[in-house]
């Protein structure tokens, strides 16, 4: 119960990143959304008192909630971003994206539902919060949206291993956590040469 | 052994922060050692449990590891002499091999993993580094595109990795967390509850990684990639990235055709086409030969993959080995080939003097001739075999005139590649006027190196053993 | 891997044949090339390709050599590539050449399951097996012919063989395309026996086609080794007929006349080896004095150079099938053939074959005219440029080369019953029924057609007779001791000059303007006109070029084609380059939903659904509104 | 074998006959005054006298063309179809052969014609080549059809096969073969309307243009080959389309055969007479008219059956 009412907080805080056109307030809606995926590690992972899972929920608070907003809003002070981000495909067109993208990803794991024991409505939701973060990163132009947009489909299939699978090898979640640093700091290097460069 | 292993690739990474002059030396050394155990993992017998069933050497991917190790030496070599061509730091010089070491890293662990979620970490960590190594070219073009490939490599590596937790959902419970593992899904495809969901992740896990290979309809982001970076970057990235990137499709394809041949089949043959007839044409448009280059290395990755599902493994492997020692060659040799300015191709291969360069220029319009699948280049057999075994399955199949067209299709594809391959060939031979080149030592050392290795490849035991490996 | 059955060796000692006085040649033309490495190198490997490929036993060792064949034949024409022409030419060449192979590779595939070391005989077991032969027979026409230039894959020969260095066009021409001949052979008799009538029809309207199509465009042409290469395409079309003759008759069961047909095409496969070979190997010591492969510039080469003239003219009648050399005796056998077609009981195919007939001799009238023009404007007359009239005859080992080919035609010539015995004895290896005992049934002074009540020809006969006669003509008129003056040709009270000479093109005029329509001649006429009087000029140049027909139809909108599709692929895939994210995103898309359509359940009202979803999603994310 | 030498050496003898033969018609015909029936061998006669003068810029080629011209014609004299029954005929030897031979007579006389470099040698073999490619396929096809009648490809035996048992049955065809076989007779003797044997107006020249510049002996050669040509066209005409009246006594029927000869001179004669020299280009029309009606009897033949 609980847990579907955060998979839809999950989905709904994506959904307004769609919308939001600044990067500080796109910053914000990623957090929150990572805020309720980390809760949603907790609860699942209590519901199968599985430690990895619970190890998991924390590293996603610290670093996805916290860690990483902090980091991107370091950075956009640091590289002065162009905060002003204005979505490039008008609103009219991503009402009616959005919904048809759900109707599609329901459609798709119809045949699931009767296949697997768990929820196939999660894998769906996942699913589509995956095209959803695409969408992000398809309607800005800007780097740092798109970052957010990159991290918010990390989210997705976070999402999708904590609520389909019901939690993956502790290995491979912290191999995942690692890359995700790593990517940081290749970013952190990047916009290093930015500066340099230009 | 895992530590063997990483070992010299960690001696890299470690020595490429030291400021000694003797660093310059140290390093080529270091990565050209990377060979050594993996020689010795070579002989080992399989399947050998590296660390637990985590990281397993099979005979497919030790091959594939010491291809590879190879075709590092050989840009290694291409690297000593890189400053010759173009202006490089001897800070990002270190930088270079810096990210080059974590590379190797990523790489070995993602080549032997026998570990979906292993595998991807390792992808991941060489994609991410290369995303650097990019950047050791210092113009804003490079800039642009490391961000491109950052943001692009990203997506497909979360696809790939999206992909691989709907696989792992799928089997989970039969295999509980064991599911994770290519060979107890591959002995337990057959039991899978949810077969569907198997599919739908095989499907993005393979758009995840076709897109990394460029392939349809993503097929000019990595030319421009490699157009923008240093050569040597590219001879990486064609030569092992893909390579580690082709493994995985190895694999997973191996499942899905226990899971349901006919969709896998559909799927790769439909998308593999799409791609060399948009690769086809546009190489009969390509002007420049890093485009070039890419967009045929494109269109191999896709007939191996082609030639794998098709049951032609022996051709996917032997053009898989081909391939990954001429076009990296091929990559190397544009740092001489556009020593007098890029996009020079009317007599590129033309003003050469001395032993040197009668040597290096043979060598090239071998390697030209070679790609278009010319006997006696390996790629010549390879086609054959893979396309022997493509009209197999088209005479099994129910519908077999169409399949049949759609190879005669695609042979007229390779047609118009051949074609204008021929064509620069011909240009670079025997238009333009001469201009002086300089071919330096190393270069015209890897060039040999890979075509010793090719030549190893046409031998009577290499093939028998390339057959023995699945 | 390799085997020797008799057909192997007639093919095995066709090349020899070929390839023996061509070495000599050549080495004599070697002083005139630069890259004589590269050239010796691809030479060697050229004519052991072609070696290997007529004795290799399984569909590998086959496609190998072949494929090497192409190679190195290819590197051969690149030889001296010095203007653009030459380039084009090869680039041309080896697309063409692929082409063939791509139907090739198909054929084996197929006929072989995959499995590549398996032998002809075996193949055979699993064509039979297959659905659709006429496929595999299409193939492998398309493959061959292709090689062999046919029509109407025959607009390489004339680019090609012309920019090779002589002996190569010589090889090329002479050898070469006999290799592919041999594979229609090979795998017509081994792997695909049975034949439909239709097959036959099919080859047999091909070798008129080609014939007639051959030799028409071979007066057109001023470059003398382009005009050989289009008489390359006539032969080829002359042996066809031969070849289709046989088939049709094999296919309507009358064995032995398909036999005599079939010996018939061999016999002028040899033939045209030996003449074509002789011609351009005359071809290129002209070209080596003259350094101009221009026919107008020639003239009064006989008398500076003897034995070319000899030997090539030795050649024009062979070729020009006159009696009694041997090219006469191969068209005869084929004429004979075709008369055979009375035994057909199929009236449709008896009203048909006459126009082969008639295809034929238009052919052979033609050839007469064609090397009337060839051998007079070249050697006969008056020189027509300097370098004409500073030639002199070439060394000795090229002049080698052409007496042994000479000899070689004229022991085709002397010694045919022999030839045919051994072509009956291929055959017959090849599970036909031997029919030299019907046509040298009394001795080998008789040659007969096997048709009912067919003609009769007795080649030494008629070879003694025409000696004898023009010996004691010649004799007498020694004996008469006529007296002789030597004075300039009489033209109406103007000197002679090289100007006022009849022209090739002149030559050609009537037939060219008879055959107007097939040229569509471009002609370019400039006069220097003498104040204003249309009648009068101080001089005026004519020049005419024909284009031929299948190029300017065929060839070059299939270019443009691939032009414009190429360009289109060009402008969409550079939409990657700023929506990639979109691009990716609808690619998804588009493979989730077809796994749901054809993987889960299939309905076309989802299909079409998905389709329009598809189709507008990709209008607005990718394409988006235009500015 | 005497019947069969001495047919051959008659035939040689009123070869110059026959030609000036339509001469002499022709003058008549035209109210001239005419020549004398021998004016051949009186022309030979005073060519053999003269002196050879050889164009300086000719090569080797006009030395042995000349040769190269006749001795093909007199071969296939030795050929031709028996005109008395039983005489002695040469079996070994088709249509196609004797085809070939006229073929490489004319092909020598072409490069005569080049050989030395003057416009009007140029031209003459020009056109022949022109008119003699467009003969060839006629001629293989007419032979074809006639073949086919005669059950037999080798010309004597065909000679012989025709006259004993005359193909009353397949009449249409018979007759297309012959018209067509006359019409090639016309062109391939260089007879008006395709040639006009009398001119030396370069615009209608063929045959003349070739041999322009060939003088004494050597004009006699050429001169004998012609004729000889027309008797050779003529005597297969006469054995292969008249073929009646062998079965007598041999003189009678030897007689006979002469008769048809002249007939056929005279017919050829009375031709030109009533037509015109057609220009170069109208040529083809005339020779595809032939071979249409080779084609047509060909076909009537094998559809038809008549």
């Amino acid at each position: 119960m609980g847990v579907d009412f955060f998979i839809g907080l999950f989905l709904a805080t994506l959904i307004v990143a769609l919308f939001t056109s600044r990067l500080y307030r796109l910053i914000f809606w990623y957090s929150m959304n990572s805020l309720v995926l980390g809760i949603l590690a907790l609860m699942i992972g209590k519901a199968l008192d599985d430690k990895a899972m619970l190890v998991t929920g924390i590293a996603t608070l610290v670093i996805k909630a916290v860690g990483i907003p902090y980091m991107l809003k370091h950075f956009s002070e640091k590289f002065h971003f162009v905060r002003q981000i204005q979505p490039q495909i008008s609103a009219h067109y991503a009402i009616i994206l959005i919904p048809a993208i759900l109707v599609f990803t329901f459609y798709l794991s119809e045949p699931i539902t009767h296949m697997i024991e768990g929820n196939a409505n999660y894998i769906a939701i996942s699913i589509s919060s995956l095209f959803l973060s695409l969408l992000l990163m398809m309607e800005h132009r800007h780097v740092a949206p798109k970052i957010i947009g990159f991290l918010s489909m990390e989210n997705a299939l976070f999402l999708l291993g904590i609520t389909a699978t019901g939690g993956m090898p502790m290995l491979v979640e912290l191999g995942i956590f690692f890359d995700l640093l790593m990517a940081i700091v290749v970013m952190n290097l990047l916009f290093h040469k930015e500066e340099v460069s230009s | 052994m895992l530590i063997l292993l990483v070992l010299p690739a960690l001696v890299m990474f470690a020595v490429s922060f030291s400021h000694h002059r003797k660093a310059k030396f140290l390093l080529p050394i270091s990565s050209v050692a990377i060979l050594l155990p993996i020689v010795k993992l070579f002989w080992l017998p399989k399947p050998y449990a590296i660390w637990g069933n985590y990281l397993v050497a099979d005979r497919l991917d030790t091959y594939v590891l010491l291809i590879s190790s190879l075709v590092g030496i050989g840009v290694t070599l291409a690297l000593l002499t890189l400053d010759k061509h173009v202006k490089v730091s001897p800070k990002a010089y270190r930088r270079f091999y810096r990210f080059f070491a974590i590379f190797w890293v990523g790489l070995i662990i993602s080549i032997l993993a026998n570990h979906m979620g292993i595998y991807w970490i390792g992808l991941e960590l060489a994609t991410l580094s290369t995303v650097y190594m990019i950047k050791t070219n210092h113009t804003p073009a490079a800039h642009k595109e490391a961000w491109n490939y950052m943001i692009v490599g990203a997506i497909a590596i979360s696809l790939v990795l999206f992909g691989i937790i709907l696989m792992y959902a799928s089997a989970k419970p039969i295999l509980g967390e064991e599911a994770m593992r290519f060979d107890l899904l591959l002995s337990h495809a057959k039991e899978i509850p949810s077969p569907f969901l198997f599919e739908m992740g095989f499907a993005i896990a393979t758009v995840g990684m076709f897109v990394k290979m460029g392939f349809f309809p993503m097929n000019l982001w990595l030319a421009n990639i490699e157009r923008a970076s240093f050569y040597p970057v590219a001879a990486l990235f064609s030569g092992i990235l893909e390579s580690a990137v082709i493994i995985g499709f190895f694999r997973f394809s191996k499942i899905a055709e226990q899971i349901n041949y006919a969709h896998l089949y559909g799927f790769v043959f439909v998308y593999t086409l799409l791609t060399i007839f948009i690769v086809a044409f546009l190489i009969f448009r390509a002007k420049d030969f890093m485009r070039l280059f890419s967009l045929s290395g494109v269109e191999h990755m896709a007939l191996i993959a082609l030639f794998w599902v098709s049951g032609g493994t022996f051709a996917a492997l032997l053009h898989f080995g081909a391939h990954a020692f001429l076009k990296p060659a091929l990559f190397l040799s544009t740092g001489v080939l556009e020593s007098r300015g890029k996009y020079r191709i009317a007599g590129a291969l033309r003003g050469y003097k001395g032993k040197k360069g009668e040597l290096f220029w043979v060598l090239v319009s071998l390697f030209l001739l070679a790609i278009i699948s010319l006997p006696p280049s390996p790629m010549f057999f390879s086609e054959l075999y893979g396309f022997a075994a493509m009209v197999e399955m088209a005479k099994q199949s129910d519908h077999m005139l169409a399949m049949i067209a759609a190879i005669l299709f695609l042979l007229v594809l390779l047609s118009v590649i051949f074609y204008r391959f021929v064509t620069l060939y011909q240009s670079m031979k025997y238009e333009g006027k001469e201009e002086e080149k300089r071919v330096y030592g190393s270069e015209l050392a890897a060039l040999v190196l890979f075509a010793l290795c090719l030549l190893v490849l046409l031998l009577p035991s290499s093939f028998a053993y390339l057959r023995s490996i699945v | 891997m390799f085997q020797f059955d008799t057909l192997s060796l007639v093919f095995t000692s066709l090349i020899v044949l070929g390839v023996v006085p061509n070495l000599f040649y050549s080495q004599g033309y070697l002083s005139h090339l630069k890259r004589k490495g590269h050239y010796l190198l691809h030479y060697t490997t050229f004519i052991a390709s072609m070696l290997g490929v007529v004795i290799s036993a399984n569909a590998l060792m086959f496609l190998l050599f072949w494929e090497l064949m192409s190679l190195t034949s290819w590197q051969l024409i690149l030889t001296e590539a010095k203007e653009k022409r030459t380039v084009d030419a090869a680039r041309f060449y080896f697309l063409m050449t692929h082409f063939g192979f791509v139907f090739l590779l198909l054929f084996f595939l197929i006929a072989t399951d995959g499995d590549l070391e398996i032998g002809f005989a075996a193949m055979h077991g699993i064509v039979a097996k297959f659905a659709y032969p006429t496929l595999l027979f299409f193939f492998l026409v398309l493959g061959f012919l292709s090689k062999a230039g046919a029509v109407p894959l025959h607009v390489w020969l004339p680019y090609a063989h012309p920019e090779a260095p002589s002996p190569v066009s010589a090889l090329m021409s002479g050898v070469m395309l006999k290799v592919a001949i041999y594979g229609m052979f090979r795998f017509l008799f081994d792997v695909l026996y049975p034949w439909p009538m239709e097959w036959g029809v099919l080859i047999l309207v091909i070798g008129s086609l080609s014939s007639l199509i051959g030799v028409l465009y071979a007066l057109s042409e001023h470059d003398i080794k382009a005009l050989l290469a289009n008489h390359s395409i006539e032969n080829i079309g002359i042996i066809l007929m031969g070849f289709g003759m046989g088939m049709i008759f094999e296919s309507m069961g009358l064995k032995i006349l398909s036999s005599f047909a079939f010996i018939a095409a061999l016999f002028h496969t040899f033939n045209h080896m030996s003449f074509k070979s002789l011609l351009f190997m005359g071809a290129g010591s002209v070209l080596y004095q003259t350094h101009t492969k221009n026919i107008e510039k020639y003239g009064g080469l006989i008398k500076a150079m003897p034995v070319t003239a000899m030997t090539f003219l030795l050649a024009s009648v062979s070729i020009s099938a006159l009696p009694p050399t041997n090219g006469f005796l191969s068209e005869w056998m084929i004429f004979q053939s075709m008369l055979g077609s009375s035994h057909l009981d199929n009236t449709s195919l008896k009203l048909a074959i006459p126009f082969a007939v008639f295809a034929l001799a238009m052919t052979g009238g033609l050839a007469i005219a064609c090397f009337v023009k060839a051998y007079g404007i070249t050697f006969l007359g008056l020189h027509r440029s300097t370098n004409a009239k500073h030639a002199h005859e070439v060394n000795a080992w090229m002049r080698t080369g052409m007496l042994l080919m000479a000899a070689v035609i004229i022991s085709l010539m002397l010694f045919t019953p022999f030839y045919i015995g051994w072509f009956d004895k291929a055959l017959s290896s090849l599970g036909h029924l031997s029919v030299y005992g019907r046509i040298f049934p009394d001795g080998i002074w008789q040659m007969h057609s096997v048709a009912m009540h067919g003609g009769v020809v007795s080649p030494l006969v008629l070879l003694g007779a025409l000696v004898s006669v023009t010996a004691l003509l010649m004799f007498a008129y020694r004996a008469l001791r006529v007296k002789e003056r030597i004075h300039r040709t009489w033209s109406c009270g103007y000197r002679t000059s090289t100007r006022t000479q009849y022209s090739a093109t002149g030559f050609a005029g009537p037939i060219r303007r008879f055959f107007g329509w097939l040229y569509k001649p471009d002609e370019h006429l400039t006069k220097q006109h003498i104040e204003g009087y249309s009648s009068k000029f101080s001089d005026s140049h004519y020049e005419v070029h024909v284009k031929p027909l299948f190029e300017t139809t065929l060839y070059d909108s299939v270019g443009r084609a691939v032009n414009w599709v190429s360009y289109w692929v060009y402008r969409l895939a550079h939409f990657e380059q700023t929506r990639y994210a979109a691009m990716i995103f609808n690619l998804m898309l588009g493979v989730l939903f077809s796994y749901r359509i054809f993987a889960h359940e299939f309905s076309w009202a989802t299909l079409v659904l998905e389709g329009t979803v598809m189709i507008i999603s990709i209008k607005i994310l990718i394409i988006g509104e235009e500015q | 074998m005497i019947a069969y030498l001495v047919t051959i050496t008659i035939l040689l003898l009123i070869a110059p006959i026959l030609l000036f033969f339509i001469k002499v018609l022709k003058m008549r015909m035209l109210y001239k005054k005419p020549v004398s029936l021998l004016q051949g061998y009186r022309n030979v006669a005073k060519l053999m006298q003269k002196e050879t003068l050889i164009s300086e810029e000719a090569s080797g080629m006009t030395r042995v063309a000349p040769f190269l011209v006749l001795s093909p014609l007199l071969v296939t004299l030795f050929f031709l179809p028996p005109v008395v029954q039983g005489a002695f005929y040469v079996s070994f030897v088709d249509a196609f052969t004797i085809t070939g031979l006229i073929a490489l007579s004319t092909f020598f006389l072409m490069l005569l014609g080049l050989d030395s470099a003057s416009a009007f040698g140029g031209m003459g073999s020009s056109r022949e080549a022109f008119i003699s490619a467009l003969v060839e396929p006629a001629m293989i096809l007419t032979v074809f059809s006639v073949s086919m009648m005669a059950g037999d490809l080798g010309v004597g035996q065909a000679g012989v096969n025709l006259a004993s048992h005359f193909p009353k049955a397949h009449m249409a065809s018979f007759l297309f073969a012959a018209i067509s076989f006359f019409i090639l007779l016309i062109a391939e003797n260089g007879r008006i309307p395709v040639d006009n044997p009398e001119t030396h107006l370069e615009l209608t020249m063929v045959h003349e243009a070739m041999v322009l510049d060939i003088t004494g002996v050597y004009l006699a050669i050429i001169e004998t080959a012609a004729s000889v040509k027309f008797v050779i066209f003529a005597s297969l005409f006469a054995s292969l389309f008249l073929p009646f009246g062998m079965q007598y006594a041999p003189p009678v029927a030897f007689v006979l055969f002469l008769v048809k000869l002249f007939m056929i001179a005279a017919a050829v004669a009375l031709i030109e007479v009533n037509t015109a020299k057609l220009r170069l280009f109208k040529v083809p029309n005339l020779l595809g008219i032939a071979i249409v009606f080779a084609f047509l009897s060909l076909i009537t033949f094998y559809v038809l059956g008549a």
